[in-house]
């Protein structure tokens, strides 16, 4: 766990506040948005992070790439902390962490042709003569599923799946080794999200690619992860590979994520036994003390509310082999399954 | 809602103290014949130089004088005149002040009341011929400038006292209503094609959202969506739209003050100019800036009241 | 985080939203290439009355510049007080050249468009008068309100912080002199200066300044409010993972997509500069005699309108036809930028 | 027993510029008292357009509504006068809308937006209207609801401002509920609390409702029967029992198999429908679905399938079922 080195990438403690001005530049206070997540990365791997609006997986993915103010903490990129480098350095590090972005339509400029949109990583770090980038962005197109003839075209001329491949292949420009993926299929119609993921499927073992996959929706999160940590009010809750999590979840919260998930199969559907949380997510300016789930824990009130969870904030721990959960009653789960 | 306030007044004076300096260190910097030896004239002692230096408190240096500017201001006191030996501005400026006012607030109020129908009209309208003759006319009464109106206004009531038929002064203020009729219309007209405009696309803009069609989808009847529901948001930006096209009003009074010779706050200030007499033109400047700026703060409040949003933070 | 929910059913909004403007998006793309430009122009060349206006305002302007030089070689040489003076149309057929013998006279072959109260050539003023407007255009907007705008627009709306404060008070102080106040004051005050510096070009270099310094902050805003909205859109996040220094963002990526407001704003802020420069000269603040301006010519033959309507009704006609024109292109350039904002 | 709603040959068009956009394309369908139908379909396959129709509330023109009839109770919804219409709207039948952020009132209460809705349908007083919003609140879980009625739409989170739409939606006892969308904006754990509150209340009110989603899980944990609805048309109508275990257009097949499930096995490849959805400015000629089926063949390309019974109960517009 804390051997850097076999790590393509290692957060610890990160922290990212936003702060809430209130006037005459006096704070009033900060929106946690993360607050405190530790994970890592191997090389190759697919780690999917999951949660509902704001719970701070998008943060997350942007303080990694430094597209934001960290708080504190450290992030260790190929055995660098990124944290104490300068911005010309990080433009440097850019080169081997890309992202993908949610929005196919806000993510292209409207006014640059395909080629020009994947040229511009390409420019930014000289890739070469203006032959060599042409052939470059035709071959990208080619390992996206697009018609290299479409490079001149602009990017309103595509569908929301086909302008996806787009940004897809401009993150591949300059072969990265991380690629952090923000939601990079909710936008998109169901019959069209399946040739998404089953591209970014392909591409990941033929380049070797490593995958954060933040994204809302767990089925997704399922089909394309090795591992999936699940985030809620800016911490991770619970983080393990994908099977024990789904088979055997051992917080509460991903319980009732899971079991909120409709299957496409009236049968079962009509067999489930439903966990339907009460109440609305607390505000990340003013999380809950103690697990920040308690408010709406089902398990807490099955167990008569206990105070060790008004009180004391749960560690991330592994519970069973390779499987954390940040719970005062994970083995109650556990137990119950067992 | 009060720090709000508080903050906004305190911005208020701020602005206002600026104006001031700005005004002031122009007519400071002033070029030209001193103001002093143009009082006396061509013959005078040292002494009466001294003693009118005194009183016009120009013996001292520049940051004093501001100061006292600053200070006399706060008492309303806007110094003595330049140009009329003895009169102080307040003699000059303050019998038109209430002239401007009831010419600006009266164009306001009609720019208003045709404007704003006339752009919603036009919104439920839209694409039509009522729509298009509609918005063609505001645009260009929006784009002509009062003083291309006002000559044309002049030829045609020369026609009509030509003809002997019914007609209009074209000069003067005091006196009757009929003084006052063209003036204000006039001021009235780029503002009204303004508030027209944006009138329709404001409300065009609110006839699309989601909460209108909730209204329409629970039955409620198309007038009630559109005065209810619509106009009600479209009320809001407006709102922050009516306080800068104030200044508008402002730059058409000079002009139709001028041409009209109505003695208004603009027609003293243009004198001002000529006469060289500069603590005349600072009491326009100060006078009117202050009168927009403190219309922008009302219509804040007015905005604040209106939408709920702000209303609580 | 509601981008994908609004994307859902991002056609079917878009039909119910704006009707008339739907870009199909999941277009058959065998079409020529269109590119946003290209579409901008199509729609700009459907709209007749902008179309009509763009004409009419070239033409205008190149009569002013063509027409002059070969005016002044047209006409007989005329013997004035009592043939002591002899004048050839190269010097009566100028703006200031006085002729006390053809006091406001209509229209003849002599003088085309007639002449005023001092015998000067009316249509040479109104040329001269045009061609003044557009210079005061060309130096207020051309120079300070895009120049000063979007330099400092964009710097406060990217990067915030002290600019931003800055331009924001400098804004609200700007915006405190309403209107034409700041620019009366200034001209009232150093106008003569001016012309005993440098003449009536002093003077129009005096009224485009201070013109200009009223104009600028009102397009600082409008381009800091769009590099604002531009800042949130994920393409210039993409850019800086992609390894874009803040420079080459702005360069490739916010000043190409403000161009268009930009040239919207500016082609409408030209009539407000064309009508303001008519105010000072009206209010006898611009341009002096025997120097020429539309707004000088009405200031200069009003208190005859009785007598002579046509004096004043010409260049109030020309300046109003001028003004008419450049918001009708402004109108049409912001429906072929933007359409969103028509209907 | 007679249908509560019946839609025959429902056609709505979009006149823009770029020419004529077939949203609808001769729809059928009808739905009974107290059952819930869903009708699924991805973007731009005229689902919300079919129900935006059906209460005529989209704006002509540009849209045009054309078609046989719109069935309602024996009255034909598309030649009802604004008067007939709109007691009709929030009265019988309701709505409810995808984005509960935009669709409230920002600048008026949501006791005013309950009541207005009562006053207009119910012949209550002022008074009386206020105690039915409370009451309507209280119903959909709104806490302190007596309190709350005061509060403006900018206070309540998503979710609670979608309880609010319902309480308005159901404050008049509506028979039929259009419910377009209702949870697509809101988190998996809302959209739980929201669909389980709709199915108690409609169920205590004896409410039918046209449930619109895109999400197949949705509609098979909520609905009794299902219409799928690609580029305009229904392509296939059936219990929803019956869709699930055997769906007979080739569309619903194929969308089945690509839509990643949470009981997946591990590792397995997902099955994307491959190609694009078709232009609705030109429709193909034959089946819409055509271009990007895999069992197409020469027929499908020519002509439209019409929608005929493949099974008892089971309607499909494919020439080649199952």
């Amino acid at each position: 766990m804390n051997n850097t080195s076999e790590n393509l990438l290692e957060v610890q403690d990160l922290k990212v506040y936003f702060p809430i001005a209130s006037g005459i530049g006096t704070q009033r206070g900060a929106i946690k948005a993360v607050d405190g997540v530790n994970f890592s990365m191997k090389k190759g791997e697919t780690l999917g992070l999951v949660g509902e609006s704001g719970c701070g997986k998008s943060t997350t993915g942007r303080a990694i790439l430094q597209l934001l103010p960290v708080t504190s903490g450290k992030i260790f990129f190929q055995g660098e902390n990124l944290n104490s480098l300068s911005l010309n350095q990080i433009r440097q590090r850019r080169a081997n962490m890309q992202m993908i972005f949610q929005d196919p339509f806000s993510s292209l400029d409207p006014r640059y042709t395909i080629s020009q949109v994947i040229a511009e990583p390409l420019k930014n770090f000289r890739f070469g003569s203006q032959k060599a980038m042409q052939n470059r962005i035709s071959e990208l197109l080619e390992l996206v599923g697009m018609n290299p003839a479409y490079a001149n075209r602009f990017p309103h001329e595509f569908s929301g799946g086909q302008r996806q491949r787009i940004g897809i292949a401009r993150s591949l420009a300059l072969n990265p080794s991380l690629v952090i993926a923000d939601e990079p299929v909710s936008a998109l119609d169901v019959s069209v999200q399946a040739q998404v993921l089953n591209l970014m499927e392909d591409l990941q073992k033929k380049l070797s690619l490593t995958f954060l996959f933040i994204a809302h929706n767990l089925s997704v999160v399922r089909h394309i992860s090795s591992r999936v940590a699940v985030m809620y009010l800016g911490r991770i809750v619970e983080m393990t590979d994908s099977k024990s999590l789904y088979a055997m979840p051992l917080h509460p919260y991903t319980e009732a994520l899971l079991s909120a998930i409709p299957i496409p199969d009236p049968v079962l559907e009509l067999k489930r036994e439903r966990i339907v949380l009460k109440g609305d997510l607390p505000s990340p300016a003013n999380p809950p003390a103690g697990c920040h789930f308690h408010t709406r824990c089902p398990r807490a009130a099955a167990m008569g509310n206990p105070e060790i969870c008004r009180t004391e904030a749960p560690q991330l721990l592994e519970k069973s082999s390779n499987h954390l959960a940040a719970c005062h009653f994970a083995d109650y789960a556990a137990k119950k399954e067992g | 809602m009060l720090k709000f306030l508080v903050r906004r007044v305190l911005g208020l004076v701020f602005v206002i103290i600026g104006v001031t300096f700005v005004t002031y260190a122009m007519g400071y910097l002033a070029p030209g014949q001193d103001p002093i030896k143009a009082l006396l004239g061509q013959h005078y002692t040292l002494a009466a130089y001294h003693n009118l230096q005194v009183k016009y408190g120009l013996d001292k240096p520049w940051e004093i004088q501001y100061l006292n500017f600053l200070w006399n201001l706060l008492h309303g006191n806007f110094g003595l005149s330049y140009r009329y030996p003895g009169q102080s501005v307040n003699d000059i400026i303050l019998p038109s002040i209430g002239v401007s006012v009831e010419l600006g607030l009266s164009a306001f109020i009609l720019a208003l009341f045709i404007g704003i129908p006339t752009g919603v009209a036009a919104a439920l309208q839209r694409g039509k011929w009522i729509d298009t003759t509609l918005m063609g006319t505001m645009l260009f009464l929006y784009a002509i400038p009062a003083f291309v109106f006002i000559p044309f206004y002049q030829v045609l009531m020369d026609i009509l006292v030509a003809h002997n038929l019914p007609y209009l002064p074209v000069s003067g203020w005091e006196g009757s209503i009929y003084f006052k009729i063209a003036p204000i219309i006039i001021l009235a007209l780029t503002n009204t094609g303004y508030y027209a405009r944006i009138t329709r696309t404001v409300m065009l803009e609110v006839l699309g959202q989601d909460f209108v069609r909730t209204a329409r989808s629970k039955g409620v009847s198309e007038r009630a969506v559109i005065y209810i529901h619509a106009f009600r948001n479209a009320m809001l930006p407006l709102l922050s739209v009516i306080g800068p096209s104030l200044a508008y009003l402002v730059s058409g009074a000079f002009v139709v003050e001028d041409l009209f010779n109505i003695p208004g706050v603009g027609y003293q200030g243009i004198n001002a100019v000529f006469n060289r007499d500069w603590p005349v033109l600072q009491a326009t400047v100060v006078i009117l800036a202050t009168a927009v700026v403190v219309m922008n703060l009302v219509t804040d409040i007015l905005y604040s009241i209106v939408d709920p949003r702000i209303r609580v933070s | 985080m509601d981008i994908e929910k609004k994307s859902e059913s991002m056609l079917e909004h878009e039909i119910l939203s704006s009707p008339l403007e739907m870009e199909p998006d999941i277009l058959a793309a065998e079409q020529n290439v269109s590119t946003p430009l290209r579409d901008s122009f199509r729609r700009f060349t459907q709209d007749k009355r902008a179309l009509v206006s763009l004409t009419i305002v070239i033409l205008m302007v190149l009569t002013s510049l063509i027409l002059p030089p070969i005016y002044q070689r047209i006409g007989p040489v005329l013997s004035l007080r009592h043939g002591f003076l002899h004048a050839a149309p190269s010097q009566y057929h100028t703006p200031w050249f006085i002729n006390n013998e053809y006091v406001d006279k209509g229209p003849s072959s002599l003088y085309w468009l007639g002449t005023n109260y001092l015998g000067q050539d009316l249509l040479s003023r109104v040329l001269a008068g045009i061609q003044v407007s557009m210079l005061v255009a060309v130096m207020v907007v051309g120079l300070l309100d895009v120049g000063l705008g979007v330099l400092f627009g964009v710097l406060a709306g990217y990067y915030g912080g002290i600019i931003d404060t800055v331009l924001a008070r400098f804004t609200d102080l700007i915006f405190a002199f309403p209107g034409l106040l700041f620019a009366v004051l200034i001209t009232g005050i150093f106008g003569q200066k001016a012309i005993q510096t440098a003449g009536n070009n002093g003077m129009l270099i005096l009224v485009s300044f201070t013109l200009g310094l009223t104009v600028w902050p009102q397009m600082a805003r409008y381009v800091r409010g769009q590099t604002l909205q531009l800042k949130e859109q994920q393409f210039i996040e993409a850019a800086r993972t992609t390894g874009s220094t803040s420079l080459q963002i702005i360069i490739r990526h916010i000043l190409p997509n403000i161009a268009s407001l930009v040239v919207v704003a500016a082609t409408l802020d030209i009539s407000g500069a064309v009508i303001n420069e008519g105010v000072l000269s009206l209010l006898g603040l611009g341009v002096q005699p025997p120097g020429s301006s539309l707004g000088l010519m009405i200031n200069e033959s009003i208190s005859n309108i009785a007598q002579y309507p046509y004096e004043t009704l010409l260049p109030a006609a020309v300046l109003a036809v001028l003004v008419l024109c450049f918001s009708f292109i402004g109108d049409g350039m912001r429906d072929a930028f933007d359409p969103r904002t028509k209907d | 027993m007679p249908h509560l709603l019946e839609v025959a040959n429902l056609t709505t068009e979009f006149h823009t510029r770029a020419g004529i956009v077939k949203a609808v394309n001769g729809v059928n369908l009808f739905i009974d008292p107290g059952e819930t139908l869903g009708i699924v379909g991805e973007s731009g396959s005229g689902k919300s357009v079919t129900a935006l129709s059906i209460l005529r509330l989209l704006p002509t023109p540009p849209a045009s509504i054309t078609g046989n009839q719109i069935l309602y109770q024996n009255q034909d919804i598309l030649k009802l006068n604004e008067k007939q219409l709109r007691a009709l709207r929030g009265g019988k039948i309701s709505m409810i809308f995808q984005d509960p952020m935009t669709s409230l009132n920002p600048v008026y209460t949501v006791g005013f937006q309950i009541a207005e809705s009562v006053r207009l349908h119910m012949n209550l007083g002022r008074k009386e209207a206020i105690d039915r919003a409370i009451d309507m609140l209280d119903k959909v879980g709104i806490p302190s609801a007596a309190k709350r009625i005061n509060s403006y739409p900018h206070e309540f989170s998503g979710g609670m401002r979608q309880r609010v739409m319902i309480a308005i939606a159901l404050s008049c006892n509506p028979e039929l509920l259009i419910a377009d969308e209702p949870t697509t904006a809101l988190d998996v754990t809302i959209q739980a609390q929201i669909l389980e509150l709709m199915k108690g209340l409609t169920h205590e009110f004896h409410t039918a409702v046209m449930l619109i989603t895109h999400d197949m899980g949705v509609v098979a944990g909520s609905t009794q029967r299902v219409v799928v609805m690609y580029a305009g048309s229904i392509v296939e109508s059936a219990t929803t029992t019956q869709l699930f275990a055997m769906p007979a257009h080739q569309y619903t097949k194929a969308l089945l198999r690509s839509i990643p499930r949470l009981d997946d096995e591990d590792g397995k490849r997902l099955e994307p429908i491959t190609g694009q959805p078709p232009d609705l400015l030109h429709l193909p000629k034959g089946c819409p679905f055509a271009a990007r089926c895999p069992k197409a063949q020469q027929q499908c390309k020519e002509s439209v399938p019409a929608l005929t019974e493949v099974q008892p109960g089971q309607f499909a517009a494919c020439f080649y079922p199952f």
